[in-house]
């Protein structure tokens, strides 16, 4: 699989559950690693990086399971902000947890992001699907990546915090930053995104302009008739 | 009916009520056991609870005999915790404790005799690296082979029991001993030995490292990356994997930690209150640390607490067996009964019990 | 040395008996773990089970009904664990340990006043010169019931875990007990059932000890056994036909050592006496090696508590 | 009675606060401490001890309290125990173990006015003695029984560790076993613990498999026994008389009685004459007894056996008498030599003909 998203620029990835979205993820999220120059950021090889290394170099991702995956259930928002974001967030000195800087960074990204919470010491069990979504997807914006991928943004969440977690990522992108939307929701996707690829067992099609892209079109692609094999190659290249 | 309802914090008021509500429920439950066996009740409870800390004829010499007893159990205690936290089970800290003795007690007795001040922290450094040392071979085992942590400790400690014993009969067997087996008695050798530094209080170097450890490892978990990556992954390993948690060297780190302090008391005791390695060294202190750990609720200071407590209920428990003739084994399910309520007791702190009517939902 | 005395058959006939004790009650503790609990008080409920089996032979007269008295006695025991565990959400690691302290002193207290005492005898069954053949005879035909009735016991739980409906229910507990609660089954039931199970075998390893190995009930008579059992479990990779592997290699190396000190072998004592310990580990990293944590078998809930949100 | 002790403690206490030991009431009886080392109803080592201490109680009456601690662990929690025990008002205490001496040493240093007894030990103090049996007779008299009982001209022995006290045994056995039947071989199983009746039994299967028709335990429990029953050969009563495996398989037994020794240290205290001593008893002075010999054994072997033990309670024989070589062939005790008893206490060499290595 080959694809290749600009600074600035929203690619959206289409697919019916199951055909490889959450690999996909694991394989940019460094959760799963790979040759270096699988994965390229801005020509610079990250593939061979572990998670903690891809951030500091500013690729960020958000999984689609918040509780367990995206964020620890039984920590509170404070612990989960440190989770990603020690690193940009220069949340550690010597090896030491500044809690209150990260407390302030749980703080920020409460009131950023609109998040309705009694306060950051809260556990993440306790928010709702929505405000914890908009709180995972506010804990990397916040962290101004380069390339940010989510996995399933709103999936679940109520209509007024998905249009909010959707304008968050084309803010991200209008500043500059490349973004990468795997969603099934196609109707999310064109919406927001301004090419369109589709994934469909574990092959991913030829991006596509959205502007203009017809339904059939996207029935097609989704059933796989654009596949569009090789090796895992995701390049973000600089405008 | 009742039903349960976990609650979004644990109580405050609970966390502390709970040991207190625990103890007393053991002392009415363990008072009917002793009535039931024809002993006082009152005494029996009194001689347990209270007799080693205010009693005029026990407690000058129980009270610091607490900390004596307590020092290893909170030591090994600490050190599995932070394992047990990141979902690392070591259950085999009694075989390091017992190897940590006999690595400490052998450096120190190969240079014998000598007055050297650097044998003893030589000897501490040799009973942690022995420890830290037989940890890894689970730890190794699990990395490299996947090979289940539980099985390898826990068998370790057979063997580790099977050294010792021939350590006692063979290598370390005290020259002057009349071939009786034994080493040579470090506590009567100034140079190795680990006496009691405050007079009176029962602590030795062992307790210093003990209270030491506690507050390392309240620090760590509180404040170092390392404590948030072992809470981490202990309660959602996937949330670890994508925070870029290094699993294997969590497992390492942890084992060789907890290795390493079991090592450490095995040898502080082998040199002070024990002073020789001998054929049954090591009496249970490393599964009773297990139990200690989770009395704790693998916090450190819950952990300090706990040692304590059970030393309290080992030292009280032989008064009641001295004085009033109890049967060890009554000793022994009265334990049983103090944990179970202890453990049980806990579930106020992290759930709300609400009645409900049948039908009722 | 001279290990010309060895006798095949005679070594492999004891190797099944010795492991007896250990394969019940680590077959028990399987059965626990697929559901998804881990039951670290084995070692209580046999040492229960070796006196309530015994009191139960003992004034019954009947061999039989000690084992029953066995299985009942350490399936109390272990309903305390259920009660803590699945109704009060104590620890299990803990619990368990409290478990074994607390049985090993309440099998004190119950069988003091028959100490010294004889049990009924549990005798070989008949099978008349069949038990004479050559190595077939001591190996299949030199048993008592209880022997006969262990490697059965493997076959039943093995069928029951991978062919009946039941123990689909059992390990889909043990393997997502959120997703078995939402399918409507009965999760603090079905582990309920299956803590009481492994208590009743722990029981009958037990009672194995005080009425056939020994036979007499001796305080601490179960002498660490329970461990050996939790150990077979992970051993086994929670499968019941490698539990009876993993007993039968363990007793067989302990019983193989033993002969091998009796024939005069050169290799030190010491090393003889750590040889059940390493040869299991050994196997064990060989069999593990190279495999994902999954393909282990460890039911995905070992050792987590259940809590029904709603 | 005890509540009464602990009412009478309160008062005590009120007078003597501070005052550790607390000082007798002059109505007290004296108080005697023992520490074992298992459960007081091994059937084995401690239930033994524990028996003895009631007999002794039983003969002195009213004037001696028990004070007992079961299944102590050797090293701090021994020394605890012992401290307590005198803090209690113990005015003798017993401790029996081997693995005790260095606390007994340490507790006696702390406690002048508290007597102390050590079992099978060899350190002494102005206020401890030690005490220990010669168990090595009484083996040499099961040992001549086993060498003319085997058919099979192998007898097995079942051992714990090789400490001195085991290596006594097997070597006194053998030596003796030799004289009854020169062509008798030994076979040895060293089980790396006291007590653990499964392991027992299999250690003696696995000696009936290579051939033993005749074992001998040395660990505590009566396993052994049983499982020679099952196979129909023949064994011996250890620490106890374990009658209720008479006629056969149990020929005789060596049984440790404690209890008039008990007696005697207590009422010395009693009469305050207690004196520090080293003492190491045999078959004369009664601590090592040998059970009644079964009627499975031949008449003439009987009286042979029987000579034997009268003869060493006499001095007129000796279970250990050159000449006699060590496994390697040297010289230990030349025509007609007897051992020393500082040699025979810390005996870790096998003699002459013994297979089994000594580990090292």
């Amino acid at each position: 699989m080959t694809l290749q998203v600009r600074a600035g620029e929203v690619l959206g990835i289409g697919g019916v559950a199951g055909n490889g979205q959450d690999e996909l993820l694991l394989a940019l999220s460094g959760e799963v690693r790979a040759r270096p120059e699988a994965i390229q950021l801005g020509g610079k090889p990250v593939g061979a990086m572990g998670p903690n290394e891809r951030r500091h170099a500013g690729l960020l991702t958000a999984p689609e399971e918040r509780l367990g995956h995206a964020a620890a259930p039984d920590m509170s928002l404070t612990e989960n902000a440190f989770l990603t974001g020690a690193d940009r967030k220069r949340l550690t000195r010597n090896g030491f947890v500044d809690w209150r800087e990260t407390q302030i960074f749980a703080e920020d990204i409460i009131k950023t992001f609109d998040v309705r919470t009694p306060g950051p010491g809260v556990a993440a069990r306790a928010l709702s699907g929505g405000n914890l979504q908009k709180f995972v997807i506010g804990r990397e914006i916040l962290q101004n990546p380069f390339v940010i991928v989510v996995n399933q943004p709103t999936w679940g969440v109520d209509a007024a915090a998905a249009a909010f977690i959707r304008q968050a990522l084309l803010d991200r992108a209008a500043a500059g930053a490349a973004v990468l939307v795997i969603s099934q929701d196609i109707d999310e996707i064109l919406e927001i995104a301004d090419k369109f690829a589709a994934l469909n067992g574990g092959r991913l099609s030829e991006p596509v302009p959205t502007e203009g892209l017809t339904v059939d079109r996207i029935g097609l692609m989704l059933g796989g008739a654009q596949g569009h094999s090789g090796a895992e190659e995701v390049q973000h290249v600089p405008a | 009916m009742f039903r349960l309802e976990k609650r979004p914090t644990p109580s405050t008021f609970w966390i502390y009520a709970t040991p207190f509500l625990a103890v007393a429920l053991t002392m009415v439950a363990g008072g009917i056991l002793f009535a039931i066996l024809g002993k006082d009740p009152v005494a029996a409870i009194k001689l347990i609870f209270f007799d080693p800390l205010f009693s005029a004829d026990y407690a000058s010499y129980a009270r610091p005999q607490l900390l004596v007893k307590a020092g290893p159990l909170i030591l090994i205690a600490i050190g599995l915790s932070l394992g047990f936290r990141a979902g690392i089970w070591n259950i085999g800290a009694e075989g390091q404790y017992v190897i940590g003795a006999l690595c400490g007690a052998a450096a120190g007795l190969a240079f014998f005799p000598t007055d050297s001040r650097w044998v003893f922290p030589l000897m501490v450094a040799a009973g942690a690296l022995g420890g830290f040392l037989w940890a890894m071979i689970p730890a190794i085992l699990r990395t490299k082979f996947n090979t289940n942590e539980i099985l390898v400790s826990l068998l370790l400690v057979y063997v580790a029991k099977q050294l010792i014993a021939s350590a006692a009969l063979n290598f370390l067997r005290n020259p002057d001993g009349a071939g009786f087996p034994g080493s040579r008695n470090l506590a009567q050798i100034p140079a190795m030995a680990n006496p009691e530094l405050i007079p009176g209080t029962g602590l030795h170097w062992g307790g210093v490292a003990a209270i030491l450890a506690v507050g390392v490892a309240y620090v760590m978990l509180q404040r170092h990356i390392l404590g948030y990556q072992i809470k981490l992954a202990g309660q959602a390993p996937r949330a670890a994997r994508f925070a870029g948690v290094n699993s294997d060297r969590l497992i390492v780190l942890c084992m060789g930690f907890s290795g390493a302090l079991a090592g450490m008391a095995g040898f502080f005791e082998v040199s002070g209150p024990a002073g020789q390695i001998t054929i049954d060294f090591g009496a249970g202190y490393g599964f009773t640390a297990i139990i200690v750990a989770f009395l704790g609720r693998l916090n450190p200071i819950g952990i300090f607490f706990a040692g304590l407590l059970m030393a309290l209920t080992y030292i009280g428990g032989e008064l009641a067996q001295l004085v009033l003739g109890l049967p060890a084994a009554a000793i022994q399910a009265f334990q049983g009964m103090l944990l179970f309520f202890l453990l049980a007791v806990d579930l106020l702190a992290n759930y709300r019990i609400r009645f409900i009517l049948p039908g009722a939902r | 040395m001279d290990l010309s005395h060895m006798n095949a058959g005679v070594l492999v006939a004891s190797l099944m008996v010795a492991s007896v004790p250990i394969l019940l009650a680590a077959l028990g503790e399987l059965v626990v773990e697929k559901s998804g609990v881990l039951n670290l008080g084995v070692e209580g409920m046999m040492i229960v089970g070796a006196v309530t089996g015994f009191i139960a032979a003992f004034h019954s007269g009947s061999a039989v009904l000690g084992f029953v008295g066995g299985a009942a006695g350490g399936a109390a025991l272990s309903m305390i664990f259920a009660l803590l565990t699945q109704f009060l959400m104590a620890n299990q690691v803990a619990t368990g340990l409290a478990l074994t302290l607390f049985g090993q002193g309440l099998a004190s207290l119950l069988g003091q006043s028959y100490v010294g005492q004889k049990p009924p005898l549990t005798g070989k069954l008949p099978f008349g010169p069949l038990a004479d053949l050559p190595f077939v005879g001591p190996v299949l035909f030199g048993h008592d019931w209880v022997v006969y009735f262990s490697v059965l016991a493997v076959g039943a739980i093995s069928w029951f875990l991978t062919r009946s409906r039941g123990g689909l229910v059992l390990r889909a507990v043990g393997e997502n007990h959120d997703a078995a609660h939402s399918l409507g089954y009965k999760v603090r039931l079905v582990r309920v059932a299956a803590i009481g199970f492994g208590g009743a075998m722990a029981g009958l390893g037990g009672a194995y000890l005080s009425l056939v190995r020994v036979p007499q009930w001796t305080e601490g008579m179960t002498a660490g056994a329970g461990w050996i059992a939790l150990a077979i479990v992970v051993f086994a990779s929670w499968r019941p036909w490698r539990v009876l592997m993993g007993a039968w290699l363990f007793g067989g190396i302990s019983v193989l050592q033993l002969n091998m000190q009796a024939a005069g072998s050169a290799i030190p004592v010491q090393y003889l006496s750590m040889s059940p310990y390493l040869i299991t580990i050994l196997v064990l990293v060989i069999m593990s090696s190279g495999r994902s944590r999954a393909s282990l078998g460890a039911p995905a809930s070992l050792g987590q508590n259940f809590h029904a949100a709603r | 009675m005890e509540r009464r002790t602990i009412l009478k403690g309160g008062a005590a206490l009120g007078l003597a606060a501070g005052l550790a030991p607390r000082t007798l009431l002059a109505a007290d009886p004296v108080k005697v401490g023992f520490m074992l080392v298992g459960p007081k109803n091994d059937t084995g080592w401690s239930q033994h001890h524990y028996d003895a201490a009631m007999k002794a109680k039983e003969k002195l009456g009213d004037g001696v309290e028990l004070m007992v601690q079961e299944s102590v662990a050797e090293g701090a929690d021994a020394e605890r125990v012992m401290s307590q025990m005198a803090l209690g008002g113990a005015k003798l205490i017993f401790a029996t173990s081997f693995g005790y001496m260095d606390s007994v040493q340490n507790v006696a240093a702390k406690f002048p006015k508290v007597m102390f007894e050590h079992a099978t030990g060899y350190k002494t103090a102005p206020n401890a003695s030690a005490y220990n049996a010669r168990f090595y007779e009484g083996r040499a008299v099961c040992g001549y029984i086993a060498g003319k009982m085997t058919k099979t001209n192998k007898i097995g022995y079942i051992g714990s560790f090789p400490i001195p006290e085991v290596v006594q045994g097997i070597n006194s056995s053998f030596v003796n076993a030799r004289k009854a039947n020169p062509k008798v071989e030994i076979a040895v199983v060293m089980i790396s613990t006291w007590f653990d009746p499964a392991k027992e039994a299999d250690a003696t299967k696995a000696l009936l498999d290579q051939g033993c028709d005749v074992v001998l335990a040395h660990t505590d429990s009566t396993a052994p026994l049983a499982a020679l029953k099952a196979a129909g050969k023949f064994g011996f009563g250890q620490s106890s008389d374990m009658a209720e495996f008479a006629p056969a398989p149990r020929l005789s037994s060596i049984i440790d009685n404690w209890a008039p020794y008990y007696e005697e240290r207590i009422k010395a205290v009693i009469d305050g004459t207690w004196k520090s001593q080293n003492v190491w008893y045999g078959i004369k002075e009664g601590m090592v007894g040998i059970g009644e010999i079964s009627d499975a054994v031949p008449a003439d072997v009987k009286a042979e056996a029987e000579k034997i033990r009268d003869g060493i309670a006499g001095g007129t024989v000796h279970a250990f008498q050159g000449p006699l070589n060590k496994q390697d062939g040297s010289v230990w005790l030349k025509d007609g030599e007897l051992p020393d008893d500082g040699t025979l206490a810390g005996m870790n060499f096998f003699v002459e003909g013994i297979t089994t290595k000594m580990p090292s």
